[in-house]
């Protein structure tokens, strides 16, 4: 999957680097694409917040203070020179500094996220490698016959199904809507994540867990496996000594990636949840064209997408040059 | 007796055929007996089942392999294991993918040893400068990544050593290694043999190694041992074959192809497996014939040992070429090239007069892929100047230029489409050079294949359905059908049996006769004593050595040349005194 | 080859399970609107009635026949779905196959704009667009399918690269053909394999894609039947009538499952087969 | 975020809470947030639709319901509307016009302090009401004083001020009852806003929650509750499960099918107010061929009103006679129920020259009901062979758009006096219908200059204009429901659909 150029010359601290001033270009582009296509949409910003009741007049004024009435270029550029000197601007929609309402939500997501992957990896590695080693099994026909449903399944169905099966209709244990309330830390509140973690979860391990299951599979097919057999060492330290952390390591790429996808696809998680996160604020500024708060909330996912595309990148790289 | 081999055969679980049969030799220690065979005999098999392992997909169905009074095959599993590294040790055909790439060294080489950390790390630095390789620290920490082809093949060497068996297999451990590597890895192994009364098997496709490393030689073919002896009186008609088509670099002499193929898992195993292209095949033949000794010396699984050691060997040798006094058709001058940055190649200059074979000589490293990738006009970076019939050779050639000058690939796998029948294949060319469809191109293709002696019934069949050496035939066949004037040959035998290789070169040859000049890119001499007119010598970029065929492989005068020639093996020469 | 693949395919147990469900669904969608007691928009009865004789998976939540609109609600679903994976698939082609030809500066270009492309969640990128230019079908598909170009751009990249590296494709350069004829006529089938398992694992994405857009609302426009909008417009009542929600989930699933069995034991075919001739 | 040093060790703690069975995570949640419930500090939970946008300014443009939902139990204005619709005295106590309307003496009432303990005065009110009248502001209540001269606001005496208006104008003591129209502490809005309310602001989150404590000094019936919580969802379904997870007390939104689907289910029950809220579908008179009144009365015509209060409502509704209600203190008009008619409105269609219409309804789909209101009219003009096509478009282009569809559905929550201000008379910009009768205005007119006595005859006469002219087709008035868990007691219903705004006597019980 990982892409592009291997560092073919010059030490890897400079591909890095490239990689990275590549990294700041996408991020650019992603921004000066976002505020393109927000241009575009019908629906005056200044419209929206004033509503219906106000009258052309107003609706100019309030164009004029929100410098909506300048050139695109040096809208554009105003909004740049900001974040470049850190400043994210304010909320077109409530006035609020984009950083207040943003700071709590990006921990909030990355909270789910991170908790995420904690489970996804290591699961997927325990399920991968058990179902592998004991291939054509009842229980491994059963995780591959499961992981094909849960790819097959759009996850608001997941959530809805969650949601009825253990918090409001079947068994009634688990909160049925995960609000962290502002000023809380998300971990303060661990029910409200049991539901989302687990969706997030299910959907990556169901991905990973047959990733790394067929790779373990092709390391214990691999040469070196059957050298170390040959070699006479035990079944146990073929095993994971010699054919795990190639396994392992040969999925590190696409673990990467499940990252990256775990991270923008809080979008819809948070959605079915009601989690205050970075993927619900985007909705709603999409909703009111809240320009400032949705390029903030798109640079900060296109930047987390875009370190775990490379570290999945720096992982195929290191994994090419063995 | 050390080792006591009797009746192992290996079945393929799928389909229920043999895949080695009946296979028993026997092996005192500190000798070694070498295994040749061609691609799809089964020797690599042979070679796994001597450690009671057989691949997924295969099992040992029967047979003894006795080392030290025990039976590795009546071993239970938990025993089997044990011997496995103590008393049979295994070498793999490529390190690169047997080594395992996460792991240091120095885990690698001392697990499985049983012995506490410290003692198994002094034995295997003794083990390591034994077979010349460094026993430091930084050296043991290092991945298998870390090191060249030939590093990598001495540590699998000493990884085989190191739990001190009795019995080592090695499987084609040299192929793929320079010359001057594959000599240096030679040396190891005799050396350690002598010198810890090993005894080991050494399997390979090139009789000249063979011969050179092994005391006594099983030829295997589909399966089955039809000669165990000496290579230098052999007696079956297969085995006399072989010989035949190994070229030599101390002589140029006709090389004889083995016709037909190989027989697959599943051929018919009535008779004697090698009657189907046996120039001596009788009606006897079709009954199985035993191993038994002949007058020759060697015991020899053939009815007609008799016969064929009265038609003596067609020895023909063949006269070099009279130097070409013609004008040149491509003048290299100057060629400096390199990747992003990187120089590869030093002011190389060469010349090749019409109508005749220069050999580009080289080993990996050399310079000389991208001296013909430059000639093609793949390469971007160069700078220098190359004339091919008269006319600069720019950076963007026009068709003509492009039709005239052809290539042809190493990888006989890779050269053709597979997706394309063969005549599809040839037809490409036809249309884009001479805008030809239809009939007239079909009638080109056609033509072009017989050429290359590949039967019309072949035509429609996919590259996947045909042998190497047929493959090999239809890429050169795709270059004739666009009327070179100069066709360059990159490694195209390298990866083709020895009896498959025959025909191409034979191929090649003929085509030069009818007046087409060649350049032959490789780094086996003993090729480029059959087929080159002139020799060009590369190393590290750079032209080492050039002049006639003759002059350069019969008295090389730069000592790079010179330690080339001599790291060359040859197939014994005695064979002729032999009937 | 790439059909002998197939054939070697089709033949296993996964494959047939995969084709039979498919085979189902494709009654359901072409068959279904036929037989359909009802008019897919016919207000019949009550809100969200229990299943009976008249309305055997009971009415949804405006009193419409589920039943009715379960049988006419696949055909959009179907053909949203073909054409998202048919632009992804056909899109990434081009860009992964010319990335892979082109090399260097275009193939550095090509795999950036995708990289911007896949930097907006997949969800925000559907909404902005129809936010801009109004709800479509044909709209929604075909920014389902952009959405697919980067992931599949990269597979037929990481696919297409050692094609192109091979001697075949090299023998085509060298001998100077059109490089649109080499990408077509020679790296193209050579990738086939790939093209077919993305081919079908997009189109396993595109009906869970399209089906949850049609859910949030941004695909098919009511009253029209379709079972992602049917289970968006009915899961308010999920407690009350299961059916109107959990029915066409199951049909999707169907659908999904069965074209990701197909893909899976093409993949697999492919897996065994290729690379070892 | 500024407790994190309090509470180390938390992540490992929350990471193994995580990995644990759900049982033990049932009873696990933020410590500090339990509820003393029965007590005097009792805190009621209340559900409601997300609004980032929303501000504590109880005079911005453009609000919520959440927002006036939040402003009810802050600030007060002048006069209000009882639960039954009935205006009442809040802030004032009084008022009394000049012989020709024009001039309005308002008398305060004492004793009154503002949530930072602060009197309230007249000073505060002349402020409020010039700043609610300053164009700048873009206050939304701004339409229903337009009449109000801006420099003709005086205070009289601390507990008196006296307004001046540019025409005549009647009922003026039912304009200030508007949630729109409240009374701050001068110098307060919009940053700050401190009001007279029996609630303060203890933390404010846009778009996600806000919490108010019980004003101890507050002059009116003390709140039982001490505190209330607003939290916001995304969706009516979220509010439906936090309210089942008994996260929340009170869903403040609830579609019928919700409704009916938690209406039931143990300890939750329906609080089902019953009123004039009107869902209307609205016909651009600017645009062919809804400016022939033939075309309106015959898709009048094409509804079946039953149907819609089943079927689009779930049965929480009642049938409506296209014109607005808001009048729960007049007699019915005399106007006979309109039923569906096909056949009538076919020939009206014809004799239009429209027997093939065919058009969208554009909805937002922002209400519940909205999006089904429409799948049925679409399915009941079928019968006529009216092809009508639904289009849900998102909020910002329904308002980018707004006066230009042709055909909408609108809503109106409030009596029928300001509504007549706010979106029925021409130039009005909720007008977005354009519908201008003559007829109408004139009584409008004299509707504004009338006695109390004399308001429900002008206003049946109106009635009975939009019944025959009128550009709106209006199937049912809706109710508006709210689950709530049977432990809070004491909410009543509100015929203005504002039920939360009544939580004086509200408890919650154990």
């Amino acid at each position: 999957m990982a892409s592009s150029t291997a560092p073919r010359r010059g030490s890897p601290t400079r591909w890095l680097l490239g990689r990275l001033a590549v990294g700041l270009l996408v991020l650019f582009l992603v921004s000066v694409l976002l505020f393109l296509v927000t241009q575009a949409l019908p629906g005056d910003i200044a419209r929206i917040i004033l509503g219906k009741d106000a009258t052309a007049a107003q609706v100019a004024d309030l164009r004029g203070r929100l410098g909506l009435d300048r050139p695109l270029v040096a809208q554009y550029w105003h909004w740049l020179t900001g974040v470049l000197g850190g400043d994210l601007g304010t909320s077109l929609d409530n006035g609020r500094p984009v950083a207040d309402i943003l700071a709590p939500r990006v921990l909030n997501s990355f909270t789910l996220g991170l908790m995420s992957m904690a489970l996804i990896l290591p699961l997927s590695v325990l399920i991968g490698v058990f179902t592998a080693y004991q291939r054509d099994s009842l229980p491994d026909r059963a995780f591959v016959a499961v992981s094909s449903l849960f790819t097959a399944l759009p996850a608001f169905v997941v959530g809805m199904l969650l949601i009825a099966f253990f918090a409001t209709s079947v068994f009634r244990v688990l909160p049925g809507v995960s609000n962290i309330p502002p000023g809380d830390l998300p971990w303060w509140h661990p029910a409200e994540l049991v539901l989302p973690v687990t969706t997030l979860t299910l959907m990556g391990v169901m991905y990973l867990g047959r990733l790394v299951r067929a790779s373990f599979i092709d390391a214990m097919d691999s040469e070196y496996a059957q050298m170390a057999v040959l070699k006479g060492l035990s079944g146990r330290r073929v095993l994971f000594r010699h054919a795990l952390p190639n396994a392992v390591a040969a999925s590190l790429p696409a673990a990467s990636l499940v990252a990256a996808v775990t991270i923008t696809g809080v979008v819809v998680v948070e959605y079915v949840y009601s989690y205050p996160g970075l993927g619900t604020e985007l909705v709603s500024a999409v909703n009111a064209h809240d320009l400032p708060v949705m390029q903030a909330c798109v640079l900060v996912l296109a930047t987390a997408y875009y370190v775990f595309n490379l570290l999945a990148d720096v992982f195929t790289t290191l994994g090419r040059s063995r | 007796m050390e080792v006591e081999v009797s009746g192992v055969t290996v079945r393929a679980d799928a389909t229920g055929h043999d895949i080695v049969r009946d296979i028993g030799f026997e092996l005192a220690r500190g000798s070694v007996l070498g295994v040749v065979g061609e691609s799809g005999s089964g020797k690599s098999t042979l070679a796994l089942a001597l450690l009671g392992f057989a691949r997924k997909g295969a099992t040992i169905t029967g047979g003894r392999v006795v080392v030290d009074d025990v039976d590795l095959l009546a071993l239970p599993e938990k025993e089997l294991r044990r011997a496995r590294g103590s008393r049979v040790a295994y070498v793999p055909q490529d390190p690169a993918t047997a080594l395992n790439p996460s792991l240091s060294l120095a885990t690698q080489l001392t697990e499985g040893l049983r012995l506490p950390r410290r003692e198994a790390l002094a034995r295997v630095r003794s083990l390591l400068e034994a077979v010349g390789l460094p026993g430091d620290d930084a050296f043991l920490r290092r991945r298998p990544r870390q090191l060249s082809g030939g590093q990598q093949q001495r540590v699998a060497i000493a990884m085989a050593v190191a739990p001190g068996p009795r019995l080592i297999v090695l499987d084609e451990p040299t192929t793929g290694l320079d010359v001057s590597t594959q000599a240096r890895v030679l040396e190891v192994v005799r050396e350690l043999c002598r010198s810890r009364d090993l005894a080991a098997i050494y399997v390979s496709h090139d009789l000249a190694v063979v011969a050179e490393v092994a005391d006594r030689v099983l030829v295997v073919y589909g399966g089955e041992v039809v000669e165990h002896g000496s290579l230098a009186r052999a007696a079956h008609p297969y085995t006399r074959a072989l010989l035949a088509a190994v070229p030599s670099s101390t002589h140029r002499h006709r090389l004889v192809p083995i016709p037909g193929r190989a027989p697959g898992i599943g051929a018919d195993r009535s008779g004697c497996v090698f009657a189907p292209r046996c120039a001596h095949a009788a009606e006897e033949c079709s009954s199985r014939p035993p191993l038994v000794e002949v007058p020759s010396g060697t015991l020899a699984r053939c009815w007609r040992t008799a016969e064929v050691a009265r038609s003596p060997r067609p020895a023909v040798v063949v006269d070099a070429a009279p130097p070409f006094s013609g004008d040149e058709i491509l003048t290299v001058s100057g060629l400096n090239a390199g990747y992003g940055g990187r120089q590869t190649l030093f002011e190389v200059s060469f010349g090749l007069a019409r109508g005749e074979c220069l050999a580009l000589v080289g080993e990996s490293g050399s310079g000389k892929t991208t001296m013909s990738r430059c000639l093609v006009g793949l390469h971007e970076e160069q700078e220098g100047k190359i004339v091919f019939d008269g006319q600069v050779l720019a950076p963007r050639r026009d068709k003509d230029l492009r039709r005239e000058l052809q290539y042809v690939f190493q990888n006989p796998y890779g050269s053709l489409s597979p997706q394309r029948t063969v005549e599809s294949s040839l037809l490409v060319p036809l249309r884009h050079y001479f805008g030809l469809k239809g009939t007239e191109a079909r009638r080109r293709a056609h033509e072009a294949l017989d050429r290359v002696e590949i039967p019309t019934h072949l035509a429609n069949r996919y590259p996947a359905e045909l042998s190497g050496g047929q493959r090999q035939r239809v890429a050169i066949a795709r270059a004739l059908v666009c009327r070179p004037k100069l066709l360059i040959c990159d490694e195209i035998t390298s990866a083709l049996d020895v009896s498959v290789q025959a025909a191409v070169v034979e191929l090649l040859r003929s085509l030069l006769a009818e007046g087409l000049s060649m350049i032959f890119v490789t780094h086996d001499l003993a090729v480029v004593r059959s087929i080159a007119d002139t020799v060009t010598v590369l190393n590290q970029g750079r032209v080492v050595e050039k002049g006639t065929a003759d002059a350069v492989l019969s008295s090389p005068t730069h000592p790079y040349t010179r330690s080339l020639v001599a790291a060359t093996l040859d197939v014994p020469d005695t064979f002729e005194h032999a009937g | 080859m790439s059909t002998s693949v197939l054939g070697r395919a089709a033949r296993t147990g996964r494959a047939r399970l995969g084709v039979g469900l498919l085979g189902v669904v494709a009654l359901v969608v072409v068959l279904g609107p036929v037989f359909a007691p009802h008019p897919y928009d016919a207000i019949v009865g009550p809100p969200l009635a229990d299943p009976s004789g008249a309305f055997p998976l009971g009415t949804d939540i405006l009193g419409r026949d589920v039943l009715s609109r379960l049988l006419d609600g696949g055909v959009n679903l179907t053909w949203m779905a073909v054409l998202a994976a048919g632009i992804g698939v056909v899109l990434g082609s081009l860009v992964g196959l010319t990335a892979a030809y082109r090399g260097g500066a275009v193939d550095a270009v090509l795999m950036r704009a995708m990289d911007v492309l896949l930097s907006f969640p997949e969800i925000i990128f559907v909404l902005l667009f129809v936010s801009m230019l109004g709800r479509s079908t044909v709209l929604t598909s075909a920014l389902v399918g952009v959405a697919f170009v980067p992931g599949v751009s990269r597979v037929l990249r990481g696919a297409a690269i050692p094609v192109v590296g091979s001697d075949y494709v090299l023998w085509a350069r060298v001998n100077g053909l059109p490089a649109g004829r080499i990408l077509l006529r020679e790296v193209l089938p050579g990738v086939t394999s790939p093209l077919m398992v993305e081919a079908g694992t997009r189109l396993v994405w595109a009906v869970s894609a399209i089906a949850s857009l049609s859910y949030l609302g941004f695909g098919i426009a009511p009253p029209a039947a379709d079972w992602g909008l049917m289970v968006g417009e009915n899961q308010d009542g999920l407690s009350v009538a299961p059916l109107p929600v959990l029915a066409p989930i199951a049909l999707i699933l169907m659908m999904a499952l069965g074209g990701n069995l197909v893909a899976e034991s093409v993949a697999r075919t492919v897996g065994r087969t290729e690379g070892r001739v | 975020m500024t407790r994190t040093h309090h509470r180390p060790g938390h992540l490992t703690r929350a990471l193994t809470a995580t990995a644990l069975a759900a049982t033990t995570l049932a009873g696990c949640s933020a410590p500090d947030r339990t509820t003393a419930a029965g007590s005097e500090d009792a805190t009621l939970r209340i559900a409601a639709a997300t609004d980032p946008g929303e501000t504590l300014n109880p005079y911005a443009s453009n609000q919520s319901p959440t927002q006036q939902l939040r402003s009810a139990l802050l600030y007060e204005g002048l006069t209000r509307l009882d639960p039954t619709g009935k205006v009442e005295w809040a802030l004032a106590t009084e008022m009394t016009p000049n012989a020709d309307l024009t001039r309005w003496t308002i008398k305060l009432r004492p004793d009154v302090k503002f949530t930072d303990g602060t009197a309230f005065t007249s000073a505060d009110v002349v402020a409020s009401v010039k700043y609610l009248r300053d164009p700048q502001h873009a206050a939304q209540g701004l339409a229903f004083i337009e009449k109000i001269d801006p420099n003709a606001v005086e205070a009289v005496d601390p507990l008196t001020v006296r307004i001046g208006l540019s025409a005549p104008f009647g009922p003026f003591k039912d304009i200030w009852a508007n949630v729109l129209l409240p009374m701050t502490k001068a110098g307060t809005a919009p940053e700050k806003p401190v009001g007279t309310g029996p609630f303060a602001v203890k933390a404010f989150t846009p778009g996600r929650q806000s919490t108010v404590t019980r004003f101890d000094a507050y002059w009116g019936t003390r709140p039982m509750v001490g505190t209330v919580e607003i939290t916001e969802f995304q969706n009516q379904q979220a509010q439906a499960n936090a309210l089942l997870s008994d996260q929340v007390d009170i869903a403040s939104g609830a579609n019928p099918t919700i409704a009916r689907s938690l209406a039931g289910k143990d300890g939750i029950q329906l609080l089902d107010s019953k009123g004039d809220f009107t869902l209307r579908i609205g016909l651009n008179t600017d645009v062919a061929p809804f400016d022939d009144v033939r075309v309106r009365q015959a898709l009048r015509l094409l509804v079946d009103r039953d149907q819609v209060v089943a079927n689009a409502f779930g049965g929480y509704a009642r049938v409506a006679n296209d014109h607005e209600g808001g009048t729960p203190q007049c007699p019915a008009p005399g106007v006979p129920q309109r039923k569906q008619d096909i056949e009538q409105a076919k020939k009206l269609l014809a004799e239009a020259g429209q027997p093939n219409l065919s058009f969208a309804i554009t909805t937002d789909g922002l209400l519940p009901g909205m999006r089904e209101l429409a799948q049925v009219f679409a399915e009941n003009a079928a019968k006529a062979g009216v092809k009508v096509e639904v289009n849900v478009v998102p909020v910002p282009e329904l308002l980018s758009k707004w006066g230009k569809w042709p055909a909408f559905i609108d809503f109106n929550p409030i009596p029928y006096l300001p509504t007549v201000i706010g979106s029925m008379l021409p130039d009005r910009v909720g007008n977005a219908t354009h519908w201008d009768n003559p007829e109408f205005v004139r009584l409008a007119d004299e509707l504004f200059l009338a006695p109390a006595a004399g308001q429900c005859s002008i206003m049946n006469r109106m009635h009975e204009i939009e019944y025959r002219d009128g550009a709106t087709v209006v199937p049912a008035f809706v109710n508006v429901l709210m689950p709530y868990r049977s432990r809070v007691r004491g909410l009543v219903t509100d015929v203005n659909g504002r039920p939360l705004s009544f939580l004086s006597n509200v408890s919650v019980g154990s």
